[in-house]
């Protein structure tokens, strides 16, 4: 393949990754603080998808300039705060409630949520069954710099997505609060005897994972232009598996089983012929042989079970 | 005795009419004078609700066999009308999928989100061997449970060395690659446009898939099912119920519990979960297989993941590890949607709505697992 | 104790008799029956199809030039298998019926003629164009529409014979449609002196295209020919735009809707996709349906078929009527009437049945995407010029 | 002959050192105490003597068998049992089938004899029962009392004394007690020392390692105890001359507190 072509792969493949990234990175928060595995967090994705649709709609009908910064940074915050709420909720009433039952319990939950969230937005709305365009917010056109096009969208999905996982490690890594997150991830029962408020860290290290998810989304209305009620499925099914093969509560492990998964998905789609029909199959497969050979992820060592 | 008799007759009537009732709204009103009824009876004269349930626990035996003989002349109370006979027929596949299911979720405590596969392979085994190599659908109907089961080995090994989420991830995964190899396959499983004309079963030189004309009465070929779909799950509920019962079925409850522990108790895990994950899938394929000699015509998207998700809603809603709760929410989950057609698009949401509120707030299901009471000294299992 | 309780129950099952009871009616009027997608993901052409036939119903019924009075059926198919064998037998229990029509997707048509056929139940496939629907040659099975391998021969004949196209790369969104459109396209391609350089399957849902597109772009086909439905095909033409591909792309009647010209956007122009039948104005009959579907007041509008279900509907209840003169009006004798329809007078044009089942009438029309609308071909301001879509 | 024969047993977990070159050997029907502060390593010793890890270094031999790569499985089947730290019971079971998991009854059955063979199976369950009530009667009639009862609905000293029954169940040579006196009052653990002295009288060739940390309860109970402290042994030897040793005082007074 030449040269061109490879680059042109290699930012396809970035920008599919820093998504799966972002979207495992939830994952990994979940399992690693709450000990949950939330199936429901594909559908915060695709819910932050079409709240940045309502909302871009309602602000450029307001008079907000496509393609406008004040437009793009309205959207995104809106995305953030949705995303958050809905993590917040998904806490209160699906995650509290199943306390101490059976992890099976747990995640059967999210999943009976998951298909709610999905059919809910289907049915509201308008037209819901058939994919809904997205608003090209950027507006502007790609650049080529010999045969290679860079398309704004993945120039932007890529930066933002290093913003927001660089914050969420800032604040995990140097605040106080990130310091209660990490306590609570290393020992449940400790950290409420040191006085940490257990119920306050799971609250908020949902709405934070939900946040991102939900920025995922946008960016995937973003540089594909179409959003619709189902795209959450396939997000969770693929961030779960990042964050396995990152390693499940590892948060940089999360970042780069998410663009390992990226890059491998395109790396079939151009090398193997007719690979394209192989191209979900192959992330599963890696999950699998993951998970039987390296059950802690490709860089956690082996976990020894409490006993 | 005669209790049994009576309330399973009373009970037959009633479901006779709930399947006669076409109108949402009467639907909704005979549900409602249902749970009416239920709820007065345990209040009003609870303790009798009580004996009586004590008396079906001790009699499975005649409580079975009188069930049965009521079902069988169920084609009769329907006029062989196909339509209402495919339902029960579908009912009954899934419950034989749920009470395969239960076996493995509910029993040995293996999460498994991909089961609609072993369903594909059993279809597409029956598909394949009837309609390309000729095969006797009698003879491909027991290779079509043993394949699943093979193919349940295969999930359970990666099984072994993962527990609760990871399972849960990569049982996703297992469907989801069958389905792909189902659609990519193509000269085997005829990709997307699946297998046509699967030829219906031949039994003693009757072409099952023929309607019967009886003197009296002509009924849909889907009569034929019904009783070849009546015996098998009378077959499957036994076999689970043994298996359940047996301290085998207990050791797979340990194992549920605390898999660690078991082994510390000499449990040979490894044994234990590729066994339930073999039986599990056993009856996946069998019900996969009736499906494909019944509809003839078997494709990938049938078997998706929508399909596993149904399955699992159906053990939730009857109640984990609980046979009789396997079986009602199949049928409940099969014909109460039949009922609303017209809301067809509501009809997922409506499953998701059951896993939540089920697990929020009735999380032992509609037909709780009863424990088995044990007398010292003498055992006396009852389930 | 047990009085009380066996009397509950007895109060129960009162309850349930008398709702029961207000169930069925009887009528004397002929029934025929209409399958469609009526929920699902086809909905709304389903609805389209179910309210032209009920239109041409009532206008039949009003006008008296029936001696029977006409009444319809209706069962949802759901666009899925499953579902379409369940809503058959529906319609086959109901004793009164006498006659089927309807169908859009190939998959639930493939799953419910062989039931059909088995309990003698004649079925005029209305929307569903899958060629082996037709395969079993059964007496009770006939097609209005025509079958895609025709379009497919047709499209495949044009790009090379008439647009001069030499390579092409195949994509197909491996559904049962898509699949078989591509695999028939090239078939025809092939056989005008095209040469297929690449065959590549997406699935649906699948929204990332630009590996593919990238792989494909430094293969450098004349044409790229997808075989699939609007959404992915639009995906497809914004990603061919990033990357500044400008090669045709043909594609099948799949794509012919506006959900395509909305999610491609701008990228929209150029699209040249093959489609069935005509546009409904160029067609003998089709001004005067569009006025009566108005005049009806549906809620919902015809869609793009509605008028081959009316087709349906008329052809059907000839049939009944010429059943009805040459005796008894039985499932089999409007099942050999149907097939017997010669030179019937449709918004198609005349309607033949062939021994096969399929309507003699064949109409295939080119369309391409101006302006974010389907314009027929030989109707468009923009034209295929030595293999680039350019301007009159 | 030793029953139970440990030589320079170390397990690391990523470079620490959690159980290093611990020695000790066990005579049939002989009891021995595990102290130790914590995180001296006792817990993962029974770990590493049940199967559940995998020893870095060092063997095991039990009745003259080394227990090297066995499964945890096949170990119990050498005749080793255990209860565990934070009490694993099978807590959706109730008391008897608790108790039957430790026969050897429910490994004779498989899933073959569950359909064929029926009389077998009846039989069996029928022994299981029988069996697992006599087990429960060395604790008289606190657990026959409730023997139908769901195990997490027990009281919590009961539920102890199930674990103990389900350990001595398949009549194993050795039993592993992980603290068992953990968050009892000072009258339960009365009453638990006395049950455990009933089950030594009534298994008088049943070896007993318990790990504990309250002292009254090891100076009742075992023939010798081994003081842990950071994985090593630092002291092996009867009650009385341990307890004098500096070194364990050293071990216990320099790691301050002592409460589990």
């Amino acid at each position: 393949m030449s040269g061109e072509v490879f680059f042109q792969q290699f930012l396809n493949a970035l920008s599919l990754g820093v998504m799966y990234a972002l979207i495992a990175v939830g994952f990994t928060l979940f399992f690693g603080v709450i000990e949950v595995v939330n199936f429901a967090h594909g559908e915060v994705f695709m819910m932050g998808a079409f709240v940045a649709l309502i909302v871009s709609g309602i602000l450029i009908s307001a008079g907000f300039t496509m393609g406008s910064l004040p437009l793009l940074v309205a959207v995104l915050m809106a995305v953030l705060v949705a995303g958050g709420i809905i993590g917040v909720l998904l806490e209160k009433f699906i995650v509290r409630p199943m306390r101490g039952a059976p992890d099976i319990m747990t995640l059967l939950i999210t999943l009976g949520i998951s298909i709610v969230m999905r059919e809910a937005v289907m049915l509201l709305v308008p037209n819901g069954r058939n994919p809904q365009p997205f608003p090209n917010l950027m507006n502007l056109d790609s650049i080529q710099i010999g045969g290679v096009l860079i398309k704004p969208e993945t120039i932007l999905s890529i930066v933002l997505s290093a913003i927001l996982i660089g914050g969420l490690a800032y604040i995990i890594e140097k605040t106080t609060f990130g310091r209660y997150i990490r306590a609570t991830a290393q020992d449940r029962e400790a950290a409420m005897m040191m006085g940490i408020n257990v119920k306050k860290v799971f609250i908020i290290t949902l709405a934070l994972g939900s946040a991102l998810g939900a920025v995922a989304g946008l960016m995937n209305g973003l540089s594909y232009g179409i959003i619709k009620f189902d795209m959450g499925f396939a997000a969770s099914i693929k961030g779960f598996a990042a964050a396995v093969v990152g390693g499940l509560g590892n948060v940089y492990g999360a970042i780069a089983g998410g663009l390992l998964l990226g890059f491998l998905e395109i790396f079939v789609v151009s090398v193997i012929p007719d690979g394209s029909s192989y191209q979900d199959i192959v992330s599963f497969v890696i999950v699998i042989l993951c998970l039987v050979f390296r059950p802690a992820g490709i860089f956690g060592e082996r976990a020894y079970e409490k006993v | 005795m005669i209790k049994i008799l009576l309330t399973e007759i009373i009970g037959y009537i009633l479901f006779l009419f709930f399947v006669y009732v076409e109108e949402p709204i009467a639907v909704v009103a005979v549900m409602a004078a249902f749970v009416f009824a239920v709820l007065f009876l345990k209040k009003k004269c609870g303790e009798f609700v009580k004996s009586l349930e004590k008396t079906y626990a001790d009699n499975l035996g005649q409580v079975g066999i009188i069930a049965v003989v009521l079902a069988l002349t169920m084609p009769f109370a329907l006029m062989g009308d196909a339509y209402w006979l495919q339902i029960l027929n579908f009912s009954m596949l899934y419950a034989i999928m749920a009470l395969g299911l239960n076996f493995m979720t509910g029993r040995a405590g293996m999460i498994c989100l991909g089961y609609a596969a072993f369903m594909a392979i059993g279809a597409y085994t029956v598909g394949i061997l009837t309609l390309k190599l000729g095969v006797s659908f009698w003879l491909a109907l027991p290779l079509a449970g043993l394949l699943a089961s093979v193919f349940g080995v295969i999930l359970g090994l990666p099984a072994l060395r993962v527990k609760g989420h990871y399972l849960a991830l990569v049982t996703i995964a297992f469907g989801l690659i069958v389905q792909q190899l189902l659609l990519n396959l193509e000269s085997i499983t005829g990709g997307t446009n699946g297998l046509i004309n699967i030829p219906s079963p031949h039994l003693m030189g009757m072409d099952m898939g023929a309607n019967l004309n009886l003197s009296f009465m002509s009924m849909s070929y889907q009569a034929n099912f019904y009783y070849l779909c009546l015996i098998i799950l009378a077959i499957t509920t036994i076999l689970i119920y043994r298996f359940s019962n047996s301290l085998f079925g207990l050791a797979l409850n340990a194992m549920r519990e605390d898999q660690l522990a078991a082994q510390c108790y000499g449990m040979n895990i490894t044994r234990y979960k590729l066994l339930a994950f073999a039986v599990g899938a056993f009856f996946g394929g069998i019900s996969g297989g009736l499906y494909a000699a019944m509809i003839n015509f078997i494709a990938p998207e049938n078997f998706g993941y929508s399909m596993s998700i149904l399955v699992i809603s159906m053990i939730i809603l009857g109640g984990l590890d609980s046979i009789p709760g396997a079986i009602i929410g199949a049928f409940f989950l099969t014909i109460f949607p039949e009922k609303f057609r017209a809301f067809e698009d509501y009809r997922v949401m409506f499953y998701g709505i059951i896993i939540v509120l089920c697990l929020l707030f009735m999380r032992e299901g509609l037909l709780p697992f009863k424990h088995r009471i044990f007398k010292p000294g003498m055992p006396k299992g009852e389930n | 104790m047990k009085k009380k309780f066996l009397f509950v129950l007895a109060m129960l099952t009162t309850v349930v008799m008398l709702v029961t009871g207000c169930g069925a009616k009887k009528s004397d009027t002929i029934k025929i029956g209409f399958i469609g997608p009526l929920t699902g993901g086809n909905a709304a052409t389903g609805i389209g199809l179910k309210n032209s036939a009920e239109l041409a119903i009532r206008e039949a019924n009003a006008s008296g030039k029936y001696k029977h009075k006409f009444e319809l059926v209706v069962v949802d198919d759901g666009g899925n298998p499953s579902t379409a064998v369940s809503a058959a037998n529906k319609l086959i229990a109901n004793k009164d019926i006498v006659a089927v029509f309807g169908h859009f997707n190939s998959g639930a048509a493939l799953a419910t003629v062989p039931i059909f056929h088995k309990n003698g139940m004649p079925i005029l496939v209305t929307a569903a164009i899958h060629p082996d629907i037709t395969k079993g040659k059964y007496k009770e099975v006939t097609r209005i529409m025509t079958a895609a391998n025709v379009q497919n021969e047709f499209a495949g004949k044009t790009a090379v014979k008439d647009w001069g196209i030499k390579t092409i790369a195949l994509i197909n969104d491996k559904t049962d449609y898509g699949k078989t459109n591509a695999d028939q396209f090239a078939d025809a391609a092939k056989k005008n002196g095209a040469t297929i350089i690449s065959e590549d399957g997406i699935s649906v849902g699948q929204q990332d295209f630009s590996a593919l597109l990238t792989k494909i772009k430094a293969e450098n086909p004349e044409a790229i020919y997808f075989g699939g439905v609007a959404t992915e095909a639009a995906l497809l033409k914004r990603q061919m735009a990033d990357l500044n591909m400008n090669c045709l792309f043909l594609s099948d009647s799949g794509i012919i809707s506006d959900t395509f010209n909305k999610i491609a956007g701008s990228a929209s122009a150029g699209m040249i996709a093959f489609n069935i039948g005509k546009p409904l104005e160029d067609l003998p009959g089709g001004k005067a349906f569009e006025k009566s579907y108005a005049a009806a007041k549906f809620a919902e509008p015809h869609e793009a078929y509605g008028h081959f279900a009316y087709d349906s509907a008329n052809v059907v209840m000839a049939a009944v009527e010429k059943a009805g003169e040459q005796g008894a009006i039985t499932r089999s004798s409007v099942a050999t009437a149907i097939r017997a329809t010669k030179d019937f007078p449709c918004i198609i044009g005349k309607t033949t049945f062939d021994e096969r089942g399929e309507n003699t009438l064949k109409l295939i029309t080119p369309y391409i995407s101006e302006g974010g609308k389907w314009v027929p071909y030989y109707k468009a301001t923009t034209q295929v010029v030595n293999k680039k879509v350019v301007k009159k | 002959m030793k029953l139970l024969d440990v030589q320079k047993l170390t397990i690391c977990f990523g470079g620490v050192i959690a159980v290093n070159e611990v020695s000790f050997a066990l005579q049939a029907g002989e009891t021995l105490g595990v102290i130790g502060p914590n995180g001296s390593g006792k817990t993962t010793l029974f770990n590493l003597l049940s199967g559940i890890y995998k020893p870095t270094a060092g063997t095991i031999t039990l009745a003259g068998k080394p227990t090297q790569g066995l499964r945890t499985d096949e170990i119990f089947h050498l005749g080793l049992s255990r209860t565990f730290q934070n009490g694993r019971l099978f807590w959706n079971l109730n008391v008897l089938e608790n108790i039957m998991m430790g026969l050897e009854e429910v490994r004779k059955t498989s899933i073959v004899g569950s359909i064929v063979g029926r009389q077998k199976e009846k039989d069996l369950q029928k022994q299981a029962v029988q069996k697992a009530s006599k087990i429960m009667e060395i604790f008289g009639t606190l657990l026959t009392s409730q023997a139908n009862k769901i195990a997490s609905d027990l009281p919590y000293a009961d539920r102890r004394r199930l674990e103990i029954c389900r350990a001595i169940a398949s009549n194993p040579k050795v039993i592993l007690l992980d603290e068992p006196s953990a968050g009892m009052d000072g009258i339960e653990t009365e009453v638990l020392m006395n049950d455990l002295l009933k089950v030594k009288k009534a298994m008088p060739e049943l070896s007993i390692i318990v790990v504990e940390h309250d002292m009254g309860f090891i100076k009742g109970l075992v023939d010798k105890v081994m003081v842990l402290d950071y994985g090593k042994r630092i002291a092996y030897g009867l009650f009385d001359e341990v307890a004098t040793n500096e070194d364990v005082i050293k071990a216990y007074l320099g790691q301050g507190d002592e409460a589990c």
